[in-house]
């Protein structure tokens, strides 16, 4: 789960990070809230990157101005995404940006830390340095000291910064964050550093032990497209996509190989839509209940290669499924794994097709889609 | 050993009072890995179908020494439970559940690594020796002994290719999967060094995705000069960009997270990489075809 | 820190605890936002122990017997301390409380869990069991089921237990709490848990690193007597005692042993005050300052023994103050360690009188007090 | 060594570059302290008062073969400076900052066993073996070299009782100040086991005060069948129940955390307990007597 800009800044200060003093708002009239100077920064709450480039963070240097720009950008969208909200900051003169992350580095399995003397939105011609020290105890200052000694020679910057990646890892462990990155952080004249940016990544399996978390994450479904909230409350994995075939599967890696062969067919999945966490009658009804009720999705494709899924069991399953259906999109089946003698005899007894390669089936499904 | 388990392997099964648990225990034993021991915690339970069952790892593992476990316990659970396996004597431990939180993650695969223990997973199937013992729930009739070992990612798709190989003859020495999550206990790295390691495998098939770096470390090996011959699948060339597929970790974010970066190291690093599923086994073929010339 | 029910149990639940779904009122005529079933119990909401034997918890059994109770307990004091809030919550049956907490094992230098199979009000005739293993990194599940076991007989309960274990442990390194405990906490016909009541205690030397807490401890000093609320935001440590001989001194220990000399010659000290984390000209004005206005304080006994402390600079700061100060409280003065050559030289020459032995000077002061 | 640090102890200083790490600087060499090396993190500094200055603890230590360090930074930096030190090689580490977090104390006493390393304070003013070497900031004149082993929760207690010891002509082995936090780096247990295992040492005298557990561990030490003669003197008697006084641990919370129910313990303990500071050198002159009566 993505923080926004403002939600990932009220955590920085929670553990100790300093930021600008802001002030968030969601419509232009609540602009004359600010009570501070000019010039300020509006930047718009958006999840996707490439904010900056894409005209999202303005510089108002009066309160006129400022409205307007408000209502500038809370009617632009980014990557297709509308802001719900601006941050409106001081802006704050200073002379050097700088870029301090923590995240994962999956290679190792564990903590990095990643720093690059030059930050803000030219970091990505940077080549920063990196600390990877795995579990949070493996952490040593004097580890990213030396680090970061031959790229930056400042060293009371040197030491804030050691000071500060300690904050990130505690605020990373403490709310389960799997990425904090601070791009830019600014050095003020005083030698001080003030988090200009704040992108925070929490860990949406750890939403157990942290109900702000897990209602975030009930929130942000429930913002969904419909198709898609449904989806992911009846604990099915969906990705809604362009084309035409839709795809019901089990296991994300059978799934996208569904999808890819598709597109190789020349034709496209309608969507990626996962079974594997709900193996059950209700979660493969959802799945023809979400995919029937869609105009976009000519045929259906079910494919499963089950091992701990007994495909036997989902063969009774999906024969209950399409008795009681009442669409007529046609509907292709592949079921392979765990079981499979039982669902073979099964499904030639109440007159199902299995096919007995997914070349097969989907050449099939393509075939119906186009011809619907 | 063969790579990790073996026909000695001594199995607790974690978990063995659910129906998964119980269906599992039958599953193991018919493939005729010793399962020596169940655990179900919490419960008082002496016995499921033959196999003697504890109140907790440590006191299983003493009792039958076992050195093996798989565990069927929630996420929630899954941290304390393996750290007591790894504690309790475990060298192998198949951690299939989904949802284990990255930080527990990296605090169990340290631990695992402090007590010179290997988790396989989370999100996994678990591990199979065809002929020789399985710990997981992938489907049996699949597998066929042989000498390509198989790495993967996905559980569905190592179900897929092994049945393709199988169904043509090839066999397989071992098949770990590793996977989804973006941290692993067992890594591609670690893996591929198992099987390089392994004097049953002549050759090595990778079935990878997009997102993750476990790619590039399969394309650093196979650059190696004494690497074994390597095949690899990638899927999700299809997969729009910034979008979670299913795996916690299959997303392309950046360009090297994509299946075309990702095919692009691996071939250069010599790795005949197959272009879809359909020419998957000829894929394999060829790496074992250069093994059986190498050995000449 | 001491956090009070309400702000302790929205801790448990934010870290996966059940905690009752309840209603916090600060006047009774809030009491109609309850739209719960009845019974509730109705607790006041302070910081001091033994709230239940003083009657500060109550059931009401309809909605005018709650309203009644709500201005009942709004006008009660517990250990001298007003319920600043009520928290309205339902009745809950329950077969079983038990007391799970953890806290800090001073001996070991670590963390400690401590379990009674019996909680509620009679936890204290119990003797838990403790499973004391330092570093939260040490802790292990199967120790704690090991502990558990020969006085916990449900072996599903036991594993709930543990499970809980580890979240207080989460909870307490991601909050810096040095205490949590939930007596009682209840076990439902279900078998799940439910937190009753919370004790948490945070660390207030991490404040550095928690916002919130910082913010808390400085509302909290706001709420002390205005003296207290002085000395504590000029770093002083001081606390109020009943007595006539203001006490100005350096280090706990130094500043108890002369409270206990005082005694000792009959009299008692009007405060402790260790000025020894803010050993300046301001700290030491402060500390004047606030003895002097104290109508209570008859007589002032100066005592530092100096180690990181240059008591040759206190000497010249004191004289200073003296100087300036107008109030007629005879002032006695015992200074010794770092720099007492020169301390000694500069005080003759100003006409000050270092008193030789803290005794001596204990023994002048009680004199002066009395005699005032 | 005597107890901890003597006249080899090489001794570094961190944040020499201060007024206080100066003064200190000067102070220990003018004990007679060697001190080695000082620590200026983040600054650009060579020397002070002719100590050879450097930017880290780990190159401190690896240049001079430092093996103790005083440690003057916030406790913001505490933690992270103690590990260090601990990793550096330093095997005596005194912290005499006050409001390091209960939590990084705990990890800080782990990592210093780990290391093999001893941590002296947090809220300390150090340890001096009178004669040999001095690492802390006490007054020096109120030491004297000899045969009392004195640990003491307060700073300025340890002062005040030093200074009446030395005038009686009373002199000390090693003066130890655990520090008045709840978690600490040496505990009274550990700091009695220390001086019971010093040959320089004939008796102990222990400076305790309300609430903690320290003259608990103190007491459960005298009443060991060879137990060095101890005494000890315990303030706070006059400090009402609930408030915390100064230091995070002394506050009486239970009866156990009473002044009255320590000294019984000690007593009973047969611990020489001095009712006030002035029979504390009778207390402490009696256990000497006894030493020197069981050496007889």
């Amino acid at each position: 789960m993505l923080l926004t800009e403002y939600e990932g800044k009220q955590r920085l200060r929670e553990y100790g990070i300093a930021i600008p003093e802001g002030l968030l708002i969601s419509k232009p009239e609540q602009i004359h809230r600010w009570k501070g100077d000019f010039p300020v920064a509006i930047k718009a709450q958006v999840a996707s990157g490439g904010r900056g480039k894409a005209g999202g963070v303005l510089r108002a240097e009066n309160a006129s101005q400022l409205l307007t720009q408000a209502q500038t950008l809370l009617t632009m969208e980014f990557s297709g995404e509308k802001p719900r909200s601006l941050l409106v900051e001081p802006w704050i003169p200073h002379e050097r940006e700088i870029y301090l992350a923590l995240t994962i580095d999956v290679t190792a399995g564990g903590y990095v830390i990643v720093y690059s003397p030059q930050g803000g939105v030219e970091v990505e011609n940077q080549q920063p340095v990196q600390y990877s020290f795995g579990a949070p105890r493996a952490f040593r200052a004097q580890a990213l000291r030396e680090i970061l000694a031959p790229v930056e020679s400042d060293g009371s910057l040197r030491e804030r910064i050691i000071t500060f990646a300690r904050r990130l890892l505690y605020l990373a462990t403490a709310i389960d964050a799997i990425t904090v990155e601070i791009n830019p952080l600014i050095v003020l004249s005083n030698g001080h550093l003030l988090a200009l940016d704040a992108k925070i990544v929490r860990d949406e399996a750890a939403a157990f032990r942290h109900a702000d978390l897990s209602a975030a994450i009930k929130t942000s479904r429930k913002r969904e497209p419909r198709a898609m909230a449904q989806a992911l409350a009846g604990n099915l994995m969906m990705v809604w996509l362009e084309g035409e075939i839709g795809l019901i599967s089990g296991g994300a890696g059978m799934t996208m190989a569904a999808m890819d062969m598709i597109a190789d067919e020349g034709a496209q999945a309608a969507c990626f839509l996962d079974c594997s966490s709900n193996p059950t009658p209700a979660g493969y009804s959802l799945a023809f209940k979400i995919l029937d009720a869609e105009p976009q999705v000519k045929a259906i494709l079910f494919s499963i290669f089950g091992g701990g899924t007994h495909i036997d069991r989902v063969a009774r399953t999906l024969h209950d499924i399409l008795k009681k259906r009442r669409s007529k999109k046609p509907v292709v089946i592949r079921m392979n794994g765990t079981g499979r003698f039982e669902a073979d005899a099964f499904m030639q007894s109440v007159g199902l097709t299995n096919h007995p390669t997914l070349e097969a089936a989907v050449t099939e499904v393509v075939t119906l889609a186009s011809s619907v | 050993m063969s790579v990790l388990i073996d026909k000695n392997s001594r199995v607790v099964i974690q978990g063995i009072a659910g129906n998964f648990g119980k269906f599992s225990a039958r599953d193991l034993k018919a493939y005729g890995t010793q399962v020596v021991a169940g655990v179900a915690q919490g419960k008082n339970l002496k016995e499921v179908d033959g196999i003697a069952v504890f109140p907790d790892i440590r006191t299983a593992c003493r009792e039958t020494k076992a050195d093996a476990i798989i565990t069927y316990v929630p996420a929630i659970v899954a941290f304390d439970a393996i750290l007591d396996a790894c504690e309790a004597g475990c060298k192998v431990i198949v951690y299939p559940g989904d949802g284990l939180p990255v930080q527990d993650a990296i605090e169990v695969r340290a631990a695992a690594s402090a007590n010179g223990a290997v988790i396989i997973g989370p999100n996994t199937p678990g591990i199979i020796s065809p002929g020789k013992a399985k710990l997981g729930f992938m489907p049996s009739f699949c597998f066929l002994e042989g000498r390509l070992g198989v790495i993967s990612r996905s559980g569905s798709l190592s179900y897929e290719a092994a049945f393709r190989l199988t169904s043509q003859g090839i066999g397989q020495s071992t098949v770990i999967g590793i996977g989804g999550d973006p941290v692993k206990g067992l890594n591609a790295a670690e893996a591929v060094a198992l099987l390089h390691a392994d004097p049953d495998t002549d050759a090595i098939l990778y079935l990878g995705e997009i997102g993750g770096n476990d790619e590039y470390a399969v394309a650093r090996y196979a650059a190696q000069a004494d690497a074994k011959p390597t095949a690899a699948l990638i899927i999700g060339k299809s997969a729009p960009p910034g979008k979670k597929m299913g795996h916690a970790a299959a997303m392309v974010g950046s360009h090297a997270d994509s299946q075309a970066a990702k095919v692009a190291a691996l071939r250069q690093a010599n790795v005949t990489v197959a272009d879809n599923l359909a020419s998957l086994c000829s894929a394999a073929q060829s790496a074992l075809a250069q093994a059986a010339h190498l050995q000449k």
